[in-house]
């Protein structure tokens, strides 16, 4: 029998993974991608919910999620892209200059 | 047995049916061109030539399979497989008919009915955008990266348009299941072509540049870009991309039959002077739409030159895009206000 | 049963292919195992029971998003490795320490929650007057979270604009 | 696109665009090309060279090697220069003959762009419909000279042979067909949106600037210069004759198609009173056994397909070959324009482009 605790573990080892993947990587790009690892592990979570309490309330939850997420990834690889540019780099440790 | 064998039979004849079909697509295409051109077209293999897609399977087997040295080895590989299981895997939910008596035991000619059918085709659909791309990426050639930037950033584009028109479909059939949208349909009397002429004008050409076809092919025109992003692939990596482009016309015929041209139905379903027409089995009104579609694909390719690149995005973002939005809009008034 | 299989099957394929997300050094790889991720994920929703929230996740995620991705790690062709400076401040092991503290508080917190199961709400589902997964998400989405979607639309049209002026070169 | 790396992208010399062994080194910002550097020489056999150590009648087969898609033409500029150097009086009939090879020579010229050009830019069918039409072309000339695409078809002083009989029974009956083949072409795109489209403002050469790039030929007259050595410095029989030369207005892509495909009807119009005001008489002039021109130079040109042919000739009446043989090769001078057309447009006009100037590599680099 699979209860909601067995999302619940894997939506929290998903979730550290992504954690690992910011604290450790970088890259910046794949910690954006860690971030994105992030919310999947939410979303499994809410959706995992949604089918416990029969409310489908967690999955709404889960698109605004996805939502949030497309926005984030659109902002933020406008940043990397106009970073790169003048910076020839995407390592998040040159990064260290609020302005050039 | 109801649970497993007859599934697994009915993929296995559909997998099957479609390879078989995309062979002798690349066929049809031949001889439809050069009939278009005053030539004969394949002639030597078999009569008429029907034998030649084996010829060409058995050919492009043999090749030498070539990776270019400073490829990305894993993409590489990957690339092909990635452009063609999309293809495949579509057909899961495409209703070639509604049911058949078959051996004493009633089977519907459809893999699976599933509620969010629509849905499930385009978001497979957007995964075969990985296979242009990393194919583009990995050959670690300039030809092929242009071409790959090219066909993602049309793709992504035009599966907008695409994506509006099958919304006003839905609207009007109020399911996302293909089935049902073939039963709306019939119980309202008309194809949906009927009644969303402007939809299906904008799915057929979205369909066209989605599948990269003609006059949309940039991404492959081989006169700009010497073949585009399978430039560097050969052999049977190559017969996956060319399969897998076929095998995509075949879904955009289909799905554009079962939306538009109400599926299995004989034409004028609401007119019951026209019942006669129902002797001829549902699936072979199927497949006689999806030929039509087919024909005029290839009809258009042997006719029209080929957009420039920045007319192709601007066709798609300022004229097919709106257009699509107007439609849904107005279909959703008339859906709201008299219905 | 069945779902024990699948379950525990696609779970060992999130876990791996996230473990390959962050730990692959080509950044194409690691955007590709992204993919397969999400993938899977999308199974595992199916599996829920949510499978609108399954093509969603496939078509926003895997054919819109990591497309993104992918075209800025082609479009940033690196000449030297990305990961080449490392800064001396950098602390990567209290990272990993951070991070398996916040784990085992985690688990410690499903372990406690799995002694106490929660209650099961009934009752919510009476409210919405239509049946399949689809047409629930669809009617909570247009009544009861009407604001907060328009609010995330405005969001996205926020983004595309924000989007559009960092990546531009001159406007 | 965001990358601001200038992409170097060399086009050719293979390339299913590049009409032969031109190589085009393109520096792309995303799909723009922002500069062009034509390179060529692939094909170099050094025909100028070589016909200095040639007496005067073998050049005429070197000739037929330079611009291969329009042997005749070539045939006759040669012959005439020497002609013009020897001071030969070439019988009429003869001269007549000459105009009607060149103009069919032009048709089966015009062909060969029209349907790569249209295969540039995507339209297949074209491209067959024109070869179609160029192989009646080939059979008459098969039937007058035995070859299909070198013709050696020319001697100095006249013609090798007469014309077979009921020769020009044919041409005027090829002319018949072209006409309707000349109107499918033009429903299949002139009015074509997305030929409009591909072609209209692309490489736009003004009046001026055509001139300075030295362009000659229907990119010339496209640009709305109404030069052609037809009518200005009429050689052959081309002074017997009525004919219109056609100019364009705007000088971009669509223009010089326009002004090509009206070429096709003027050639046909000129074969047509050619072949029936033909003269009877010989077909050689008086020509000396050896051919040896005295001490002096010429430079003679014609209008070729794709511009003006010149020989510019130096004898020095001792030996039975040229002390200098050049060439002023239209194709070459053309694709200088090239470089100064792409720039602003994309990777696809670029193919679009090189069609359009019509260059024949053998000609180009010889």
């Amino acid at each position: 029998m699979i209860t909601p605790t067995h999302y619940m573990l894997l939506s929290a080892a998903l979730f550290i993974i992504g954690v690992i993947g910011v604290m450790v990587r970088r890259n910046i790009i794949i910690i954006f991608m860690s971030i994105e690892l992030i919310l999947n592990a939410v979303n499994i979570n809410l959706v995992a919910f949604s089918a416990q309490l029969h409310n489908a309330v967690g999955q709404v939850f889960a698109i605004f999620v996805i939502a949030v997420a497309a926005a984030e990834a659109a902002v933020g690889l406008g940043i990397i892209l106009a970073f790169y540019r003048n910076k020839e780099t995407v390592n998040i440790d040159e990064m260290n200059l609020m302005r050039w | 047995m109801d649970l497993f064998v007859i599934p697994l039979l009915k993929i296995l004849i559909v997998l099957n049916a479609t390879l078989v079909g995309v062979t002798y697509m690349v066929l049809l295409e031949r001889k439809v061109i050069a009939w278009a051109q005053s030539r004969l077209g394949p002639m030597r293999v078999g009569p008429y030539g029907i034998l030649q897609p084996i010829a060409d399977a058995v050919k492009l087997m043999l090749k030498e399979d070539i990776t270019p040295a400073r490829a990305d080895r894993w993409v590489f590989t990957a690339a092909p497989i990635i452009a063609m299981v999309p293809a495949l895997i579509v057909y899961a939910v495409i209703p070639f008919g509604d049911k058949a008596t078959l051996f004493g035991r009633e089977i519907t000619l459809y893999i699976t009915d599933i509620n969010v059918g629509l849905l499930y085709i385009v978001s497979v659909a957007s995964v075969g955008v990985y296979g242009i791309i990393l194919a583009g990426y990995a050959s670690n050639s300039k030809y092929p990266l242009l071409a790959s930037l090219r066909a993602s950033a049309q793709l992504i584009s035009y599966e907008v348009a695409v994506t509006l028109t099958l919304v006003s479909v839905i609207l009007v059939a109020g399911s996302l299941s293909m089935v049902q949208i073939v039963r709306a349909q019939e119980s309202a009397g008309w194809w949906f072509v009927f009644v969303q002429p402007l939809a299906f004008a904008i799915f057929f050409i979205g369909g066209l540049a989605e599948t990269n076809r003609a006059p949309f092919d940039m991404p492959e025109a081989e006169q700009e870009l010497t073949g585009g992003f399978h430039t560097e692939y050969s052999g049977m990596r190559f017969a996956l991309f060319f399969l897998a482009e076929y095998a995509n016309m075949i879904v955009v015929s289909s799905v554009a039959t079962t939306l538009f041209l109400g599926g299995w139905l004989r034409p004028f379903p609401g007119v019951s002077a026209l019942s006669f027409l129902d002797i001829i089995p549902g699936w072979t009104w199927f497949l006689v739409k999806s030929f039509v579609f087919l024909y005029i694909f290839i009809w258009v390719r042997a006719t029209l030159p080929r957009y420039r690149y920045d007319q192709l995005m601007r066709i798609g973002w300022k004229v097919l895009i709106p257009l699509a939005i107007v439609n849904l809009v107005v279909t959703g008034i008339i859906k709201v206000m008299l219905l | 049963m069945g779902e024990a299989i699948a379950f525990y099957t696609l779970s060992f394929f999130i876990l791996v292919f996230a473990v390959l997300v962050v730990t692959t050094k080509d950044t194409v790889h690691s955007v590709l195992f992204l993919v397969l991720d999400f993938l899977f994920v999308a199974a595992l929703y199916a599996l829920l029971g949510a499978p609108f929230l399954a093509a969603i996740q496939v078509l926003v995620y895997a054919g819109g998003i990591v497309v993104l991705y992918l075209f800025v790690v082609m479009l940033v062709n690196l000449k030297r490795p990305p990961e080449a400076h490392e800064d001396p401040h950098r602390r990567t092991r209290f990272g990993y320490a951070l991070s398996v503290a916040v784990l085992v508080e985690l688990g410690v917190v499903a372990a406690y929650s799995h002694a106490i199961p929660a209650p099961v709400l009934a009752g919510a589902r009476s409210v919405i007057p239509v049946s399949g997964n689809t047409e629930e998400v669809g009617w909570l989405l247009y009544t009861s979270y009407l604001i907060p979607f328009e609010i995330a639309s405005m969001l996205l049209l926020v983004a595309m604009i924000g989007a559009i002026v960092l990546a531009k070169r001159e406007l | 696109m965001f990358d601001t790396n200038e992409l170097v992208l060399n086009m050719g010399p293979q390339h299913p665009s590049t009409h032969g062994v031109l190589r085009v080194v393109l520096r792309l910002d995303g799909e723009k090309v922002v500069d062009a550097d034509v390179v060529i020489g692939y094909l170099h056999r050094g025909i100028e060279k070589l016909s200095e150590n040639r007496n005067w009648t073998q050049i005429i087969l070197l000739t037929d090697r330079m611009d291969y898609v329009a042997a005749a033409t070539n045939n006759v500029g040669y012959c005439e220069t020497v002609e013009k150097l020897m001071a030969i009086e070439v019988p009429r009939r003869a001269r007549y003959v000459r105009t009607i090879l060149c103009e069919l020579q032009r048709i089966a010229s015009h062909c060969l762009w029209l349907g790569t050009h249209a295969m540039d830019i995507g339209a297949m069918t074209v491209f067959l419909y024109a070869f179609r039409e160029r192989e009646l072309i080939l059979d008459l000339f098969e039937e007058f000279c035995g070859a299909r695409l070198t013709y050696n078809s020319m001697r100095i002083g006249g013609l090798p042979q007469d014309l077979p009989p009921g020769w020009d029974k044919k041409v005027l009956e090829f002319c018949r067909i072209m006409d309707g083949k000349l109107d499918e072409y033009e429903e299949l795109l002139t009015h074509n949106r997305i030929w409009l489209e591909r072609t209209k403002g692309i490489g736009t050469l003004t009046a001026a600037e055509a001139v300075d790039l030295g362009l000659t030929g229907p990119p010339l007259r496209g640009s709305g210069v109404p030069r052609d050595i037809r009518k200005d410095e009429p050689y052959a029989a081309y002074d017997e004759f009525t004919f219109d030369i056609p100019i364009g207005t705007a000088g971009d892509t669509y223009d010089r198609y326009l002004v090509r495909l009206e070429e096709f009807r003027q050639s046909l119009r000129i074969i047509r009173q050619a072949t029936e005001g033909i003269p009877e008489g010989p077909i050689v002039g008086k020509v000396p056994r050896l051919i040896k021109p005295p001490a002096g130079e010429t430079y003679h040109a014609i209008e070729s397909p794709k511009g003006e042919l010149g020989y510019f000739i130096v004898s020095d009446g001792k030996s039975t070959n040229p002390y200098r043989f050049r060439v002023r090769p239209p194709s070459f001078c053309n694709l200088q324009g090239l470089r100064r057309m792409v720039k602003g447009h994309l990777v696809a006009d670029v193919v679009a482009l090189i069609g359009s100037l019509d260059v024949v590599l053998g000609e180009v680099d010889r």
